[in-house]
């Protein structure tokens, strides 16, 4: 088309003159021309390479951080549990990530984002059939199911320490294949019905804002936990005969710290990953707006949330208790992290120190509350996912900017945003409804399943089990040999706890 | 060039007019031309330098993540071995890091990578001298490196427990330094005389396709650790009177969960890291076909074939051994991915489960095997990395498919692939082959490298030691003091293990020696 | 301007042909050329925007990295100290990162990097207002943050084991949030006096070259430790009656060598990390010289000075104590890293192996002369991260390479390069100044507040609560339950510790105290 135009406009000019020479020196402009059409496309295709390239890098090293909270959990569940139920907590961490990788390949992935698809469930990509597909890369796989296997992990430090493991295999399954792909395709497929990410037709004209997840992998875990440890009940000696609440420490702080730093460090690929690109500008062309500055403010966010509510924890504490505690710091910090994950990409960094005291304030009262109604979460997962994931939802419709909105949600001018910021209860009225979706949605599901598991006696373990440890009964000795018997050739166990063992066996 | 012939072919036309005006004007267009052929060569440089930037991006995190494997051994060897020995055993992990390093620089990267070479070792790069050269980077050295000394830490796993420090010093600097950058050369240099990145004359028109590493890192560590412990026998106690195997449990499972998991973290550096470079494109340029999605398939492949192993081995021991167990469960999860290393780039994910099965079931089988010949590896490290690094190789040359070997070993249109696939038995000998030669050629430097280690007697503790533990008598101290003595001034040493120090001094005692 | 040049050559050479076809001919061809033009602009901009994203996801990551060294250094000083303060180390690593998140956020990066400003304090972006700003984006304060927070973790090692936890909050606050801000904007802000990066009017027409900060973090958080560490004085039962030094030893060498690795990681954010992009070419652009190439050199720079340090720490405590000790080997390579941190970025790979040789022997010296002066610091922080600090600054100055110290300081052709070199002394003069200035600003404003936190009884806790633990005393209870109590029904508490349990009361009853 260029080319013949081009020609023809030209050779008139030319044409008068003598011929030959006229021609080709027509035909000479025309082919640069065209040759340097070419040569743009050629730079165009090139661009878009390179941003595929970022991109991806960007996402899988997210994913690998993500990842990296499956370790962080593994070790703050070890450290919060009594030694004797050690091994059985870390098995249940490998599993999360173990199971969860082969159900989410098979099926998991294709309920969540299997597009097109209804807005209730996901029905392509079973075994990642069809991908690559444009938008659908393996990396984007890697990453959604570093999310799923997190929100099994949540549930496992609800109900640590008395459940059986076959319970475990149960559940942890059909929370990671069904439950959690179905909430997150509600709210994170561009199908979903709540999506922000829709392209028409949103939930009252706003979408649910839950950025990287404290409703989808935060209250799906916490409330999945609460129902499990509400229907097992408290661990024996959790609560002593005038029902005062006895703290059973666990066994290693150290392991608690380290977990709590593996997770943050992973939080930097949970919530800034979340963008899923960073080569992306905002403003014109060239300028320094872009998403690659969003990705940083979310990081930044999350920072300051994790840190605000790690202090207000720390001084709160110690008014209410009289010491300064490390692991309810940790704990703190981790409520903070949990209540930003909706929010940090849409919120002014001030905002998010906000955020982090609250979450800290919601997160002791939900303590208060779990003691004083004698329910026992090992590692207060209920009470910090489910609890502070709430607050994080709600704190989104309050203080989201509207510039940010519009950056990160874009397509839709004149969405609402946060109520506190003026920008109307729409956001708000959408976030409320997610909050009581996911509740609903996951009491209806867990709920009955745990209640099927103890109805077959499949839920919770013998008392003599529990007092021994599960460790010793079902996973073949205690995790720790720190004294050696000295004589390695009298029994095949060597085992360490000589009291436990001589106890467990008596009955 | 071009300015003269686009002004040789103008100035003719607008010549006849008017003559300033028309010079102008040809000069004028002729002038556009070049400056944007100049603007297009900007752009182009400028792209390239883009693509440095990002590959080299890619390359140092994912040489990162695998230091960080360092880390990982490091945890699940402390773990795994008794706690009278950590303080050896974790030394041992930090040395391979360190000294690997001064090796690796030294002549190690010179032998694996130097070019142009002969198809035997290299003879370049001493000292990283004339690096940066075009496609041998500082970065390429750091990631090599981050790979040898894997190979030296899944030794140092076989032989805990019972070598001397000593020995341990010698034969790791013999593998980081020579065995395994020979063997690197072999498979992984363009030079390299099975590689399946030569330009011409490949190994059985195919080559041998060990991406990262089954063969050329977990065999040669492996195979080394094998001998190892084959030639020191097993630990005191390991085997009773009647011959039975008593299991010697690691001191804290905790450490070695730990350690498995940052290993698993850092294997998305080793595997979908080997690519090297991440912005190529193998479709058309500017669609989503590119070496970017074949690196997240790759990591896919990992994570898919780690976690069937893990489940096989879950309900594989459940059956065998009565009880859910986590150190085993993270084994299996190991020979997973070093059963997958070698194919992860191109095989397809529904493929790497099979390989992620059928590694726990020879991992299961070694450990069987192993008891029953009375071999002893605390970490079953040889049977881990050798077995399952084995089963990597045949499975390669079982379930490659077509298009992706194509796209990741380029330019040799109607190169053999999968023989289940439909690709023919060439890569199948290619890679038998491999493995031979492996085998063989570790067995033949490093088998009599202990040999005469033993020979010289410092290839293993004495029993006194051995029962007492290396950390006490040869580290200055057990590595755990969770009980103070509350009366700091009374000593210099500060001991935990009271009984255990006493028990030595009457051992010693009762054998009349000092 | 440049369309109308176009009509204005082109329309008199075809004006004088048919009208109409004339005019379109020129405007087809003036409109192409405009239109490659915008093109090129567009193409410009897109290629800005990748630079922007390679750049920022190249010190996101990097940000990360360095965020791990916090819990390097928690797991390396809960190791280093008894079990009864796990705690309380613990505890003041958490806060060093949350505190610093909020302090730095509110003012100090204001302090260090607030531009434009005087030479001696920033004073802009408090609380990140006027961010982002070209140059200045979120990445950048997060990146920043991470390094303030390291420096504190330093210090806390120092003064482990017998400070109030008061004290740790009023100090930390300080010292993160004016202290060390102040100090880094003096060398690494383009406004600072000394800064390397100032675009004119340089110290000894050099600056201070101070690449990552052997002396912005680690000279100023080893100082801060020495005066706090010194006025503290030793803990109880580290020099007993005659004054022999006697080693308390850490609880647990497993959390040392974790937390080490760790730092190793993280170093490669720390060191490759400061050059804040990756994405700019040195030479011609298109060649393979650019800042890809430089990243990479200084991560190998950086690995190569830790392994020389951690060979030479273990041959030489091998001589000097007789054992092979993993916890020295691990601070003599941090000693490497802390050394090399200063020119990272401007010296040879072999430079950097002397730099580590001599960094372990700084170590080892400092050590010495701490244990003759009585002088105690659990984490040996102000020996290593002070000594080694220092020896970093003044290798600099004696092996900086021209070429490289012309490529990441660009702009000053001819400006001093190292000693050894050829490049005269005037470098040196640079790096003793800044050695002298950051001695004493740290002393004229830490050693003061020490003093004071004394003088108010805030500082060292009572020799009770020294010997029962802080754990106990402050903290709610000890770190570690390994045996269950097995009646989890007859107390609250469920601490492990028995015997000491009954020793604090014991010891309180004794004070006639509840």
């Amino acid at each position: 088309m260029a080319e013949q135009s081009c020609a023809a406009l030209l050779l008139p000019v030319v044409g008068n003159l003598s011929g030959a020479a006229a021609g080709a020196a027509a035909s000479f402009i025309c082919g640069r021309f065209e040759n340097i059409t070419a040569q743009f496309e050629a730079v165009s295709a090139q661009l878009t390479d390179t941003a595929s390239a970022v991109d991806t890098t960007y996402l899988l090293f997210s994913a690998y951080l993500v990842f990296s909270m499956q370790l962080g959990f593994a070790m703050l569940c070890a450290g919060s549990v009594r030694a004797k139920n050690t091994m059985n907590i870390m098995l249940t961490n490998v599993l999360d990530a173990a199971a969860g990788g082969i159900f989410y390949y098979l099926f998991g992935f294709a309920f969540a984002f299997g597009s097109p698809s209804n807005g209730f469930i996901g029905r392509h990509f079973f075994g990642l059939k069809g991908v690559p597909a444009p938008g659908y890369d393996y990396a984007y796989f890697l990453y959604q199911w570093a999310f799923a296997i997190a929100a099994a992990g949540i549930t496992s430090g609800s109900i640590a320490e008395r459940t059986q493991f076959v319970a475990y295999l149960i559940y942890s399954s059909f929370l990671t294949g069904f439950v959690y792909p179905v909430v997150s395709h509600w709210f994170w497929s561009a199908d979903g019905w709540a999506s922000a990410f829709r392209t028409d037709d949103l939930l009252f004209r706003s979408g649910a804002i839950d950025f990287a997840g404290s409703g989808v992998v935060h209250m799906v875990g916490g409330i999945a936990g609460f129902w499990g440890a509400l229907i097992e009940g408290p661990r024996i000696g959790r609560f002593d005969h005038s029902g005062r609440a006895v703290t059973l420490r666990g066994h290693s702080a150290s392991l608690v710290v380290l977990g709590t730093f593996l997770l943050w460090f992973g939080w930097y690929g949970f919530n800034p990953g979340s963008f899923l690109t960073i080569l992306k500008s905002y403003g014109p062309s060239g300028s320094i707006n872009g998403q690659w500055s969003a990705v940083g403010r979310t990081a930044v966010t999350t920072t300051l949330a994790g840190c605000a509510a790690a202090l207000t924890t720390l001084f709160g504490k110690r008014l209410l208790s009289g010491h300064w505690n490390v692991t309810d710091v940790c704990n703190g910090l981790l409520g903070g992290f949990a209540a930003i994950t909706a929010g940090c990409s849409v919120v002014e960094p001030w905002a998010a120190i906000i955020c982090g005291v609250v979450a800290a304030g919601v997160l002791i009262g939900c303590n208060k509350l779990a003691e004083k109604f004698r329910f026992d979460d090992p590692l207060e997962a209920a009470q910090l996912h489910g609890g502070c994931g709430t607050w994080g939802l709600i704190f989104t419709a309050l203080f989201a900017k509207e510039r940010y909105v519009n950056e990160v949600y874009p397509g839709h001018p004149g969405r609402p945003y946060g109520l506190f910021m003026g920008g109307g209860g729409r956001l708000l009225a959408a976030q409320l409804v997610q909050i009581l979706v996911i509740a609903g949605w996951v009491s209806a599901t867990m709920g009955p399943l745990f209640l099927l598991l103890r109805r077959f006696g499949l839920l919770r373990i013998s008392d003599d089990d529990e007092m021994a440890g599960m460790d010793l009964t079902r996973h073949g000795g205690f995790a720790y040999v720190y004294h050696d018997d000295d004589s390695p050739g009298d029994g095949a166990a060597g085992f360490k706890h000589k009291s436990a063992v001589s106890r467990w066996s008596s009955p």
